[in-house]
């Protein structure tokens, strides 16, 4: 059979052996819409047939976890009867075909998955990757950035959900697949948690817009390589509607308010096929789908082009028994469609009525159970080329004053406010720490006076050298984000972007990346309660590096105990935790000044970061402190000149070091916080610094309108004005 | 010469247009009965060009450079010789 | 003492005015657009959003719901009546308010903080604030540029209608001194009255400028002498 | 019967229109010498009348519901009846 692939088998592009092992589920052929049932739900989107055997090594319980992964989001316990849902999830594919409208399509999938937890979005993130702004691809990366940006806030300024923090870098690696991922924040009753479940019997509801040709095949297109192909699958493209998705969030959170559904679901990827399989099969029931019921809006629609419609701004709703006119009344206050066009049956099959006959009929568990695969990775040796380069004989930059004005104006360093500004980060009035002003976002939860802290990164330059401690670095530092502000990492959701796992390196750098991520789970304590894997972010002359964009969620027990990133007082003492000696390797430092990617990112010490986030977290518990930042990409000159930016207040700063200036200035090094305390706190700062066993320096003091820095040999100093030029300029030359 | 151009960039058809859809729904309200409102986007300008056929060649190529081949088409609707 | 809230499918600051209106002591309820009646209601807001989307124009679809003809009926009872950004662009759009509110300048969505003169105390929403005082209040909006024709313009400022004003930073630590005017809006406008002085729209959102912990204050005054304002004719 | 109307939203003359300055900004830079390029919106929607007369009252009805007097005008474009 080998050669003569059935016609079918070849047009839906299935691997023989999957069919084979869909015709022995079966116990006979599939017709082509099973055949394509099965496509869609063994796609890596919805299946996780390469990375759900990996995944299995991330820790996902806790005290705080009401929901690990396996819903459409995790929920977490904030105390006082309220919890947090939350998860990532990537749009890449549709945003490199169509920026503006794959981006608002993401923020909108993202959004409804949070809804379907009976959660109210109260958050919007983002993590953003694009190629270079510089040389002949930057007109491309400029109208990709452009179009993203508009997407997003077209989408999240419109629903109303404010887009309260993210992080976008430049990679030439990205040049060709631009990473777009979108995360969500939503805030519930922990009593009112609604799953995707429904009870023998019960009537299903289609709720939202009506269902058109709309991003036919999305599913199984985003687990595939980008082509030239790509570019004949563009009709297809979805349109965000954020009208129709904010009366959609509405019906559906005032129908859980008022305690009229049994079960909830978003219609996503692979739309109906996947909701309602998915729903049916959790339930360990079948269900029944009459397609002359789901609301059209072009005419001519056949059984095929339904099913695998990705149409946007649609719910499922399961009502409670004798709730079904209420959910119908509600809805059309709203003016939306809400029709049962299916139902729940005892026998665990999914079946497809049209025109009164059976158009599929195929049991759920087959289509939930696509084969796994374990594959064997390996490293690609370039790469390992790369990491071993000797840094050693580096010459030293004449002029470090300018290196700090060229790190401050590189791509991935200088101010974010051209792209926040577009996005409303206040709406809800909860934010009370806005973009720009610290390491992470805070939201207030009213009637409390708790808070939470949100943050996502990923460095994808220590990723791609080094895929493992890339993770563990992704992880400690989203975590030590939410830390310096003053919010305690509860756990996290990560959207796992990797290359084709069906490459050896594509594999290599998957599992090394899920087990960086497991290990600095377990040794930080966070277990992971959702998540997302695109993989496939490859194509026949690129990979990009391994991406996983990890999405922190932190408690503040007590608002009023928070910090921010920029000095606030004059004479209070700057601090560093962890030493003055950063590293050069894989540093933002070496690629912009010397041009190279290479050497070894910097190990952690995951039991030192605890500490160093324990510590800082009772500093600013404390009350003791007001103004801390991480020390990230650019070392510690960057860091310092980022806290002089917000208030536009200087300090004078004293290194003493033997070891190369530029990597006491610009090196980097996990697990090291800045911050600063009023002199006569000074002495008890210390002593909890030293109770948490951490190295620490006494640094200097904040003042002035000009940062300041004395090395062993020479003194350096800018005016904070020029710092701010530099930095202010080259995203506004974007996003004018 | 100078030739006023007038171009309209629509949404393919099959396209959700969601603007259309509300108005739509506005319309019916107030008892238009209009349907399959599309809402599309109408530029003017004044171009140079040696001759009414060259000025129609240019309207073509702006269309084409402006329009989202992803999700747009454009139809120049008029090419007119200004005095 | 009851406020409206005017919830338009799209609204989406609806509930922060609310919250805004109850911070201060006054009783708020949201009221769905189909509504007929405002009977009880001694005050309206419209507030921020993307009522019906915004598309076609911010604030062009919203005009149609039924109970704007009961705003209008307040309006010209006396009985004050505020719209905050979409809201101020209904209240134009619905001929309450004269004027429009044009695309930004710089053609896009603008979220960040600004300072607003303000130029009249006299009227219900603005009497607890002193003459000619800066406040910053933060905007969010893609369309906020107002725009008259010259005449209309003339009258307002005549008529002192321009209530607050963009106006540069008070010390230079706080942004730059020009391109204060985030939007291109003639004269610096950011909120105006008609002429009877109860109909107020503006740009900027008092509504998120309320608390402390959010790193605002200047809006407070807005809702108490609102507030005032209703306890006033109430006694 | 039915008809199809395409009508057509602009700003008045004088008004500034960034977006069409941003546009002739775009067009100058990829060498068409474009001027004055304004940005405005079409509508094309079907409705039902007895008449084309009527279909032409009904297009001139819904651009008054539509266009903002302030700063707008409309111009019924087409009126065309359906097979
Ligand atoms: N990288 C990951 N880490 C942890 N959980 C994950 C990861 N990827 C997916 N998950 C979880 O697997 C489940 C299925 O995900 P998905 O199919 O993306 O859900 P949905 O269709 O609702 O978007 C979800 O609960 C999700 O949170
Ligand atoms: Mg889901």
């Amino acid at each position: 059979m080998e050669g003569t692939l059935p016609p079918l088998v070849q047009e839906a592009g299935i691997p023989l052996h999957e069919y084979r092992e869909i015709v022995r589920l079966l116990g006979r052929e599939p017709n082509r819409l099973e055949l394509y049932l099965f496509k869609v739900m063994w796609s890596e989107h919805c299946s996780y047939k390469n990375s759900r055997p990996l995944l299995k090594l991330l820790p996902n319980e806790g005290p705080a976890v009401l929901q690990g992964p396996g819903e459409n989001a995790g929920v977490v316990d904030i105390g006082e009867g309220w919890a947090v849902a939350f998860k990532i999830e990537s749009h890449n594919h549709p945003s490199a075909v169509e920026p503006v409208q794959g981006a608002a399509t993401g923020v909108g999938g993202i959004i409804r998955d949070i809804v379907a937890m009976g959660a109210w979005p109260i958050a919007l993130l983002n993590s953003l990757r694009f190629g270079k702004l510089d040389g002949p691809e930057g007109d491309r990366t400029r109208y990709l950035v452009r179009g993203v940006v508009e997407g997003i806030a077209h989408y999240g300024n419109a629903i109303g959900v404010p887009t309260v923090g993210g992080e976008v870098y430049f990679h030439p690696d990205y040049q060709d697949n631009p990473l777009v991922n979108a995360m969500c924040v939503g805030l519930l009753r922990a009593d009112e948690l609604k799953r995707s479940r429904a009870t023998l019997a019960r009537p299903v509801y289609y709720v939202g817009s009506k269902t058109g040709r709309d991003g036919i095949g999305g599913a199984a297109f985003a687990s595939e390589e980008l082509s030239e192909e790509s570019e004949s699958k563009r009709p297809s493209v979805q349109v965000g509607d954020p009208f129709m998705g904010k009366l959609t969030l509405e019906v559906t959170l005032e129908a859980i308010r008022q305690d009229l559904v049994e079960g909830v679901q978003d219609m996503g990827a692979a739309g109906l096929t996947s909701s309602l399989s998915e729903m049916a099969h959790k339930s360990g029931l079948g269900i029944e789908l009459n397609l002359d019921r789901v609301p059209k809006r072009e005419t001519g629609m056949n059984p095929l082009e339904l099913m695998l419609s990705e149409s946007q701004e649609r719910m499922v709703l399961v009502p409670r028994p004798g709730r079904e006119k209420d959910l119908e009344t509600l809805a059309a206050r709203f003016g939306l469609d809400a029709v049962p066009v299916a139902h729940m049956i005892a026998e665990p099959v999914f079946r497809v009525v049209a025109r009164g006959q059976t158009v599929a009929e195929v049991p759920t568990h087959a289509l939930a159970d696509a084969p796994t695969y374990v594959r064997e990775g390996q490293e690609n040796p370039a790469i390992a080329q790369q990491r071993a380069r000797d840094l050693n004989g580096l010459p030293l930059p004449q002029n470090l004053e300018e290196v700090l004005l060229r790190l401050l104006a590189s791509p991935n360093l200088c101010s974010r406010a051209p792209i926040f500004e577009r996005y409303d980060h206040q709406v809800g009035t909860n934010t009370v720490l806005v973009p720009g002003k610290g390491d992470a976002a805070i939201l207030r939860i009213k009637g409390t006076g708790r808070g939470i802290a949100v943050k996502v990164d990923a460095n994808p330059r220590y990723s791609k050298l080094a895929p493992r401690l890339g993770a563990m670095h992704a992880l400690a530092e989203a975590a030590r984000n939410v830390s310096v502000v003053g919010g305690k990492p509860l756990a996290y959701t990560d959207g796992l972007n990797c290359g084709n796992p069906e490459t050896p390196a594509g594999y290599f750098e998957l599992s090394e990346t899920i087990a960086g991520l497991a290990e600095a789970s377990a040794a930080l304590g966070l277990p992971v309660v959702s998540g997302n894997v695109s993989l496939y972010n490859e194509g026949p002359s690129y990979r990009i590096p391994p991406t996983p964009m990890v999405g922190v969620v932190g408690l503040l027990e007590n608002l009023e105990h928070r910090a921010e990133l920029g000095f606030q007082k004059a004479g209070e003492l700057v601090v560093l935790i962890g030493s003055p000696e950063g590293h050069l390797g894989a540093s933002e430092y070496l690629w912009v000044v010397h041009g190279l990617e290479a050497g070894t990112p910097p190990a952690p010490d995951l039991a030192q970061e605890a500490r160093a986030q324990a510590a800082i977290r009772e500093l600013i518990g404390r009350g003791w402190v007001k103004a801390a930042h991480d020390v990230a990409e650019g070392g510690l000159a960057v860091a310092l000149a980022e806290m002089c930016l917000p208030y536009s207040l200087g300090a004078t700063i004293e290194v003493r070091s033997q070891a190369r200036p530029d990597a006491l200035l610009f090196g980097e090094a996990p697990s090291r916080i800045l911050f600063t305390v009023d002199q006569a706190l000074l002495q008890m700062a210390v002593r909890v610094l030293e109770q948490h066993g951490l190295p620490h320096q006494i640094l200097g003091q904040v003042g002035g309108d000009r940062l300041t820095i004395l090395m062993p040999k020479q003194r350096l100093e800018w005016s904070v004005a020029a710092l701010r030029k530099a930095w202010d300029a080259p995203l506004r030359e974007v996003l004018p | 010469m100078k030739y006023h151009i007038t171009l309209l960039i629509e949404l393919k058809d099959g396209i959700l247009d969601p603007q259309g859809r509300a108005v739509e729904g506005v319309l019916q309200g107030l008892q238009f009965k209009a349907q399959n409102v599309r809402v599309g986007r109408v530029l003017e300008m004044e171009v140079e060009a040696g001759s009414e056929a060259d000025a129609s060649a240019m309207a073509h190529n702006i269309g084409k450079a402006l329009a989202n081949p992803v999700m747009e088409v454009f139809v120049v609707e008029a090419v007119k010789e200004l005095a | 003492m009851k406020v409206a809230v005017i919830q338009f499918p799209g609204s989406n600051c609806d509930q922060d005015a609310v919250w805004a209106l109850k911070l201060v002591g006054l009783e708020a309820e949201l009221v769905w657009h189909t509504e007929k009646n405002l009977e009880g209601f001694q005050a309206a807001i419209l507030p921020g959003g993307f009522s019906y989307g915004d598309y076609l124009r911010a604030g062009a679809l919203a005009k149609f719901s039924p109970v704007m003809a009961e705003v209008r009926r307040l309006a010209q009872r006396g009985n004050p009546v505020v719209g905050i950004c979409n809201g101020f662009q209904v209240l134009t759009e619905a001929g309450l308010l004269p004027g429009a509110l044009l695309a930004n300048t710089n053609l896009h969505f603008t979220c960040k903080d600004v300072y607003l003169r303000v130029e009249r105390t006299d009227l219900p929403f603005t009497t607890g604030y002193q003459p000619g005082q800066v406040l910053k209040i933060p905007i969010a909006h893609g369309e906020g540029r107002y725009y008259s024709d010259a005449e209309t313009l003339e009258r307002l400022e005549q008529n002192r209608q321009v209530v607050f004003r963009y106006a540069p930073p008070p010390s230079s630590a706080e942004g730059e001194a020009d391109g204060y005017n985030p939007n291109g809006s003639l004269n610096d406008i950011a909120g105006i009255v008609n002429e009877q002085g109860n109909v107020l729209g503006m740009m900027p959102h008092p509504e998120r400028a309320v608390e402390g912990l959010l790193g605002y204050a200047d809006g407070l005054p807005f809702f108490t002498s609102l507030k005032q304002a209703l306890e006033a004719v109430g006694a």
